[in-house]
């Protein structure tokens, strides 16, 4: 297990009831992790549809999370 | 220089700080708040932003645009927060010798800004509706997130 | 709307003009006087205009962006007379609902102005001479008009 | 012969050395009446680079020029 601080913006912001939280996770990647928490917390946006932040840097689903991590998941970006 | 602004934003004062007497062109982008999207009437915005990830990636930007053009200055700000109709959501300035590179360079800082910066936009709508753009997926019908009508 | 000013331009006001509650993008093209032009020191320009046409082409100007681009605002301003260092020389402005009309409008408009309008542009060199823009012909060298060395 | 008005502009005035003048001329289109005033005062821009307007309007430069006709000769335009 490791423990992750996680940010939520916009649509997962509001899906999740907070702007953040600090986590104990068995999830080594964004993408198990947004996978636990869009079961636990209903979000509506499939995982497909989110990119990952990992301490304020673009990074790939697929990509280690750390102990300590500050991970943010990022809906589609508004596109104009 | 690339900016997220939480306080309404200044034109004249963002121009002015482009000055240059080697500039011929200056090509500016203002996004307004629009009624209307998509057919529905629209009474104000929110746009909220991932500050860090949006300054990195908007500093980004404005480099490969320097890069690929000719450019002697190059400024984008973006609003956050809630914005009413007519409200300046962002600017983008850009000058160079000839106008031919400001175009460019112009359009592709608001393409790439639109396309890439960690920034989201709800819409409230006449109804009282409200949708996260491009964050609707199929099934919500009637949610408070449900997309506008086509 | 297109004019000829003799006086200073105000892009604020310019700008105010073109409010529109449906205009989701407003793109600015300013001409900016620079201070070279082919490598020579330039220190000011004289702008003159045969104004009737120029009103009437600048006029069709734009009216044949609003007949090409989803528009829904268009102006064109052009100074006259002798301006410095910086000064705007012409500012276009194109609201639409959407970007790419805008942008693509805006710069129709200045390309179009640019080849069309009877404006006539005088530079006058660090050097003490002076040179109608586009009107030097061969055999001039030492003329007061002579072209500035490329 | 017909009598025109002419306006002079740019280079045109300044080699000119004045703006307007009155003119009784035995030329029949723009392109003549340049000629003609091209031979008399030095203009130094050959009749190729010069288009007309006749009473405010663009006209060909073989269009009939008429009694009271005000023309301008129009110089290259400035192009950027």
């Amino acid at each position: 297990m490791i423990t992750v601080r996680i940010q939520y913006f916009a649509i997962l912001r509001e899906q999740r009831g907070l702007a953040e939280e600090t986590l104990a996770t068995a999830a080594t990647t964004p993408a198990a992790l947004y996978d636990e928490l869009r079961t636990s917390h209903a979000f509506t946006l499939p995982g497909d549809r989110i990119r990952a932040a990992v301490n304020d840097t673009f990074v790939a689903s697929t990509a280690p999370l750390r102990d300590g991590d500050r991970v943010v998941f990022i809906p589609p970006v508004a596109g104009g | 220089m690339f900016r997220i602004s939480p306080a309404p934003l200044d034109p004249a004062a963002l121009l002015r700080a482009l000055t240059d007497a080697r500039a011929g062109a200056c090509v500016t982008f203002e996004g307004w708040v629009r009624n209307r999207n998509e057919g529905q009437p629209v009474l104000s915005l929110e746009y909220e932003a991932y500050i860090p990830l949006a300054v990195t990636e908007g500093d980004k930007i404005l480099a490969e645009a320097r890069a690929k053009f000719s450019l002697l200055g190059a400024v984008c700000v973006h609003r956050i927060g809630h914005l009413a109709l007519g409200d300046l959501a962002v600017w983008v300035g850009v000058t160079a010798e000839h106008r031919g590179a400001a175009f460019d360079a112009c359009r592709y800082v608001i393409d790439e800004a639109k396309a890439r910066l960690p920034i989201w936009k709800k819409e409230h709508y006449a109804s009282g509706a409200t949708a996260w753009i491009n964050c609707a997926t199929r099934g919500e019908h009637g949610s408070p997130d449900a997309p506008p009508p086509a």
